[in-house]
């Protein structure tokens, strides 16, 4: 267990605590929640970056089980014991790795309740990590949130900080549905304000992080600390960014990012993943439709340059958004 | 141990003869559905099945209406749902592949070759954690295994001991690429020592065989044991998909195993050995086949699904239109 | 061989017939052309629809090699095969099965000639079918085409007619990036003119199939010959529907669609896949950028319901977007 | 049969002192790269390579350097790569993971487990083919002997008889997770017979052992004989990624595998049995490290990748800005 998990409320947490506080919660609230994944057990040090550190000793290795690398296995077991009524977590190391067990969560996790007519369902939550800044190259950093948002079933969830993956990891545990619930690596050990305990975030609903009337910055996942850094800077030109985490990716509150953009009339979406057809395409073509002939700019996205993440430092910099980029595409709308 | 065997026959006849009609129905074009005929591997599900009770899972596969039949689900709701019906196990929303009925343990049906191991693992998983007795089983082809699943299936189950069956239903083709093309196995069963699994080859067609087999397998399950892979030679009278030629097939092939059915061979076995009398089985198949016109009438008789069911269970609560 | 790749110029001819003849024309051409798949040699009847028929007869079961139920296994050996200068044809029996494959088209196929800095390239293009229809419910029927899309390093070709299919093959065969080409399963066997011999069609490029100077349809696959229908039906009522036939779904052909929808100032986008997050939305947010202020209406985009394919006839036709349904888009952004 | 010992010690040494050399500058902080140390495991790829020319293949994995320099991937270009630098392998694109070198045959280096096989099976079957005479080898580890890709792999390569290497470097741990949590398998070369494939299990610690099972592999491959599977049994003295606390490894492990660290062993074996003397041996490792100085200052001097690389090699033609 994490020393964070151990104090009542710390002063600050990050997200590896933040994530293992909502699992211990969980998994102490209810003995169906279970974790698989690669070295999750704490005999293999409670995962890569010590996520589930605890767990096992707390609950059990029966309850919380290191795999073999076998992707398709680790949430095929998850989906079998989920249409049971357990509430699965499983573990898929790196987000990329998704590439070896799509099946398994595209044509069983999100498919199952509606192939059934809603005789089974799947309360499975699978973590994942990712994020580009490490210098781990093409194949272990991409964000691919795009592909289950695409996929009917499934809800993707991508927290900004530490509190929100707490909230939100609680939230998913405890949902019906399956859940792809994203995190971000780099970002793993930045610190953040605690969470209320017990407190659980509802799915489906944006956060406004930043209040401001001229231009709403719509993101997720980590790059929303530098959407918030930018704003604060801008804001000191007296400048008003709204700043929307949307939290949960898909479906997303498309009411609150109408709300937003219909007062400030302009938009800028930003995300890590490659802009073409990525999940930035569906929210400014719903803002474009619903605020037709009253938006003041295009909206304008913000994503990674469309290739592989490269491997160089400076070409991994360049790959990532950047908030000079973000600043850049505020200052386009505010044209 | 008289019922069981009469109880085996029971499944395969309700296999034969449902699978008799699904041909039919489907021909005649009063049902439009891919059916994927199950005729000359009756004897696999229904001497599996009858180790099993209702509270054992079975995960299957596109070519299932034999396991599904033979594991219990009710004959009504499997029409309707092959015929598209709002009265289906799936309120039409699955269909053939997809055929989902817990109450009788039918927790999965995969369109995809191997992914009804992965699942069954699960299964399994939640029965091992949770203390009960359950097993489960997976149906699979013999195609299905050269795919990633298995491998990755076969290892986890045998790691973990999970109370688990991998039942691979042998036909000797997979689609139309016979199994030596694409199976490097001289037996597939031998794959299971790279697991330190229980491995067996059994003949699919005879009843005893398989009985005997599952029988060993449950058993080991349910005590703890871990798995077993079970390889089950036989073989598709009707093809890959209802329409196919099977002109891939070798010549004579399908008339030898059509000339060794294996319902009718053990029907007669089961009279020459005093099981049951000619009555005793001639009664019972015309219940069966009475119970199929009912099924049949119910499926067509029933109504579409609401086309609102398109927002229904695609997540817990219902999309707005 | 098929009958009609031994004619001359057969009047009409199939997706099936056409396909057949690219290949046993690519293959004839060079002997790098190799194909692999799941039934593909003629001992096993040539493909479940016949589209490979004759190729092993007439180029050799070397050449031409049925394989395992091991989707890894034949791309990795395409991509294998690929890097050292041939030029695999590999065959994924639906669209839905690269769901048990993603990773070799993805992180490797798509990101091996960015990763190698050049010097390794995937001349690969993998022949791929789909579509709803025929009753195959939730997991053979789907289009997934807006998931390769958003992966960069590979092409997505989608050609609506037995002649855009034989002419985008071949240019697909000998392109030297990997090529995803996307068969529509129920309008394999739909009659149409036959192609231009040798000519082949360049990717990236659009096709006008309608003229009209009202409002711009832009579609790809099968249902373009459905946006085709709507746009002479619309013809006796003066209403002027362009159709673009974009081909090529990516890198798709902004230009052309910039200068038609410039041109109509509405627009309609249609496909079959889901609409959320798919490929619409990319193209309606670039025609939204680059036209802002000047459309004449909101960009409509019509897809499949948000939900997995259904097996029920009723709810699959419901399904798969319709006539009716382009034509309601139509007049949605006529109004 | 001297020069082959001496040329496997002589491809030990660069890894050796390789690998030595970039934990150090890692830890320095000069160059900044997630690195998979290979130490420990030099015997395998060094005396596996001693029957390849740069006409084979290799298929690797982020574990790869000393694949990659006993194939004979120049230094300096492989260090400017993992430096990320514009004069790498890759012009910094793919990076340690993703090492590329037509030249020495180092044609693909994956970061995903288990996906070095199933191209390598496509690099033999392009060789099959064209009638060449080439071979194909995939290195991967033991844990990765667990993943469907594994499987599909070796089913084909049998089927096929594909002029393939399977090579499997057991080094008793994937990440964090010993073998026997994994791996069903008492011998990972008990899987082979699930293939129909030769399989043997060599002291991945023992050149001549590595050498003479390659040997016969390779030879086997060459004259149409299609695919082997060698696991070599090793360990990695530096964990799993530089920096780890390895914790999870056995009390007393690391250091017994350290005190039976292959090179110097067989340095001194070569020298015991009259194959090299401590000078010739000397010599050469003096050269090696003076070549890596040479290797490092390139490296590290060399000038990045301009940012105009993001758009190219995406496809073949260059991406507009
Ligand atoms: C991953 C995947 N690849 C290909 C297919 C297409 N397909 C459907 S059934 C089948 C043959 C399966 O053969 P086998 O496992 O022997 O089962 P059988 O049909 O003989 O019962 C194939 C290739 C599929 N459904 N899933
Ligand atoms: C598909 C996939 N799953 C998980 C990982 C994360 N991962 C990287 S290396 C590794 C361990 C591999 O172990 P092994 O195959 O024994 O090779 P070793 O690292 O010991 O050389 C894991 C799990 C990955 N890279 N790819
Ligand atoms: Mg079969
Ligand atoms: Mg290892």
């Amino acid at each position: 267990m994490s020393t964070a998990t151990s104090t009542a409320k710390p002063n600050t947490l990050n997200t590896v605590q933040a994530v293992n506080m909502a699992l211990d919660e969980a998994m102490g609230l209810d003995p169906n929640v279970i974790v698989l994944g690669e070295d999750v057990a704490d005999e293999q040090e409670g995962g890569i970056a010590g996520v589930t550190k605890g767990l096992s000793t707390k609950y059990g290795k029966s309850r919380v089980r290191s795999t073999p690398i076998s992707e398709q296995a680790i949430i095929g077991a998850a989906i079998g014991a989920a249409i049971v009524g357990m509430r699965p977590v499983a573990e898929i190391m790196l987000m990329n790795f998704t590439t070896v067990c799509m099946d398994m969560i595209v044509n069983h996790a999100a498919k199952l309740r509606f192939m059934s007519g809603g005789q089974t369902h799947v309360p499975l939550t699978i973590r994942t990590m990712t994020g580009a800044g490490f210098g781990t190259g093409g194949q272990h950093s991409d964000y691919l949130e795009a592909w289950f948002a695409h996929t009917a079933g499934i809800k993707v969830v991508a927290p900004s900080c530490p509190a929100d993956a707490y909230g939100l990891m609680l939230s998913c545990v405890f949902d019906d549905d399956p859940c792809l619930f994203i995190e971000n690596m780099p970002a793993y050990w930045a610190p953040g304000a605690p969470p209320e305990k017990g407190v659980r975030i509802p799915l489906g609903k944006a956060n406004i992080v930043r209040s401001g009337g001229d231009v709403t910055v719509i993101g997720y996942s980590r790059i929303v600390s530098d959407c918030i850094a930018v704003a604060d800077k801008l804001a000191k030109e007296k400048i008003g960014v709204e700043v929307l985490d949307l939290r949960t990716v898909s479906p997303f509150d498309e009411e609150a990012i109408l709300n937003s953009v219909g007062k400030t009339r302009r938009a800028v979406i930003v995300h890590e993943a490659v802009t073409p057809f990525g999940v930035g395409a569906e929210i400014a073509t719903r803002i474009n439709k619903a605020l037709f002939g009253k938006l003041a700019a295009p909206v304008e996205r913000v994503g990674a340059s469309y290739c592989p993440v490269p491997f160089s430092k400076p070409l991994e910099t360049a790959f990532v958004p950047s908030q000079a980029q973000i600043e850049a595409a505020v200052r386009t709308v505010l044209k | 141990m008289k019922s069981v065997y009469v109880d085996i026959y029971r499944r395969m006849t309700l296999i034969k003869q449902n699978d008799e009609r699904f041909r039919a129905v489907i021909k005649l074009g009063r049902i439009i559905s891919p059916y994927y005929p199950v005729r000359g591997q009756e004897a696999i599900p229904a001497a599996v099945s009858a180790n099993l009770t209702n509270d054992d899972y079975i995960c299957t596969i596109y070519r299932g209406v034999h396991d599904m039949l033979a594991k219990g689900v009710p004959m009504r709701a499997l029409w309707a749902e092959i015929a598209g019906k709002a009265t289906g196990t799936c309120k039409g929303k699955g269909g053939p592949m997809h055929v989902t009925h817990p109450a009788t343990g039918v927790m999965v049906t995969t369109g995809i070759v191997g992914s009804s191991m992965p699942i069954a693992n699960g299964l399994a998983l939640a029965a091992q954690i949770r203390g009960e007795k359950r097993v489960a089983v997976a149906y699979f082809g013999d195609g299905a295994s050269n795919i990633g699943a298995f491998h990755e299936s076969l290892n986890m189950a045998s790691l973990w001991k999970l109370p688990v069956l991998f039942v691979c239903q042998n036909n000797g083709y997979g689609e139309h690429t016979r199994y030596e093309l694409a199976t490097s196995a001289a037996k597939i069963s031998d794959r299971a020592a790279g697991y330190q699994m229980a491995g067996v080859t059994v003949d699919g067609n005879d009843p005893l065989a398989v009985y005997a087999a599952a029988k060993e397998a449950v058993e080991r399950a349910r005590s703890g044991g871990g798995p077993t892979l079970i390889e089950a030679r036989t073989f598709r009278f009707f093809g890959h998909l209802l329409g196919d030629a099977d002109n891939y097939m070798k010549k004579g092939e399908k008339e030898a195993a059509m000339a060794n059915d294996p319902v009718p061979k053990f029907r007669a076995w089961l009279i020459a050995n005093g099981h049951a009398t000619e009555a005793d089985l001639a009664a019972m198949e015309a219940g069966i086949e009475k119970e199929i016109d009912a099924a049949v009438e119910f499926a067509l008789s029933s109504p579409n699904p609401d086309v609102a069911e398109l927002r229904r269970d695609v997540f817990a609560h219902e999309l707005s239109a």
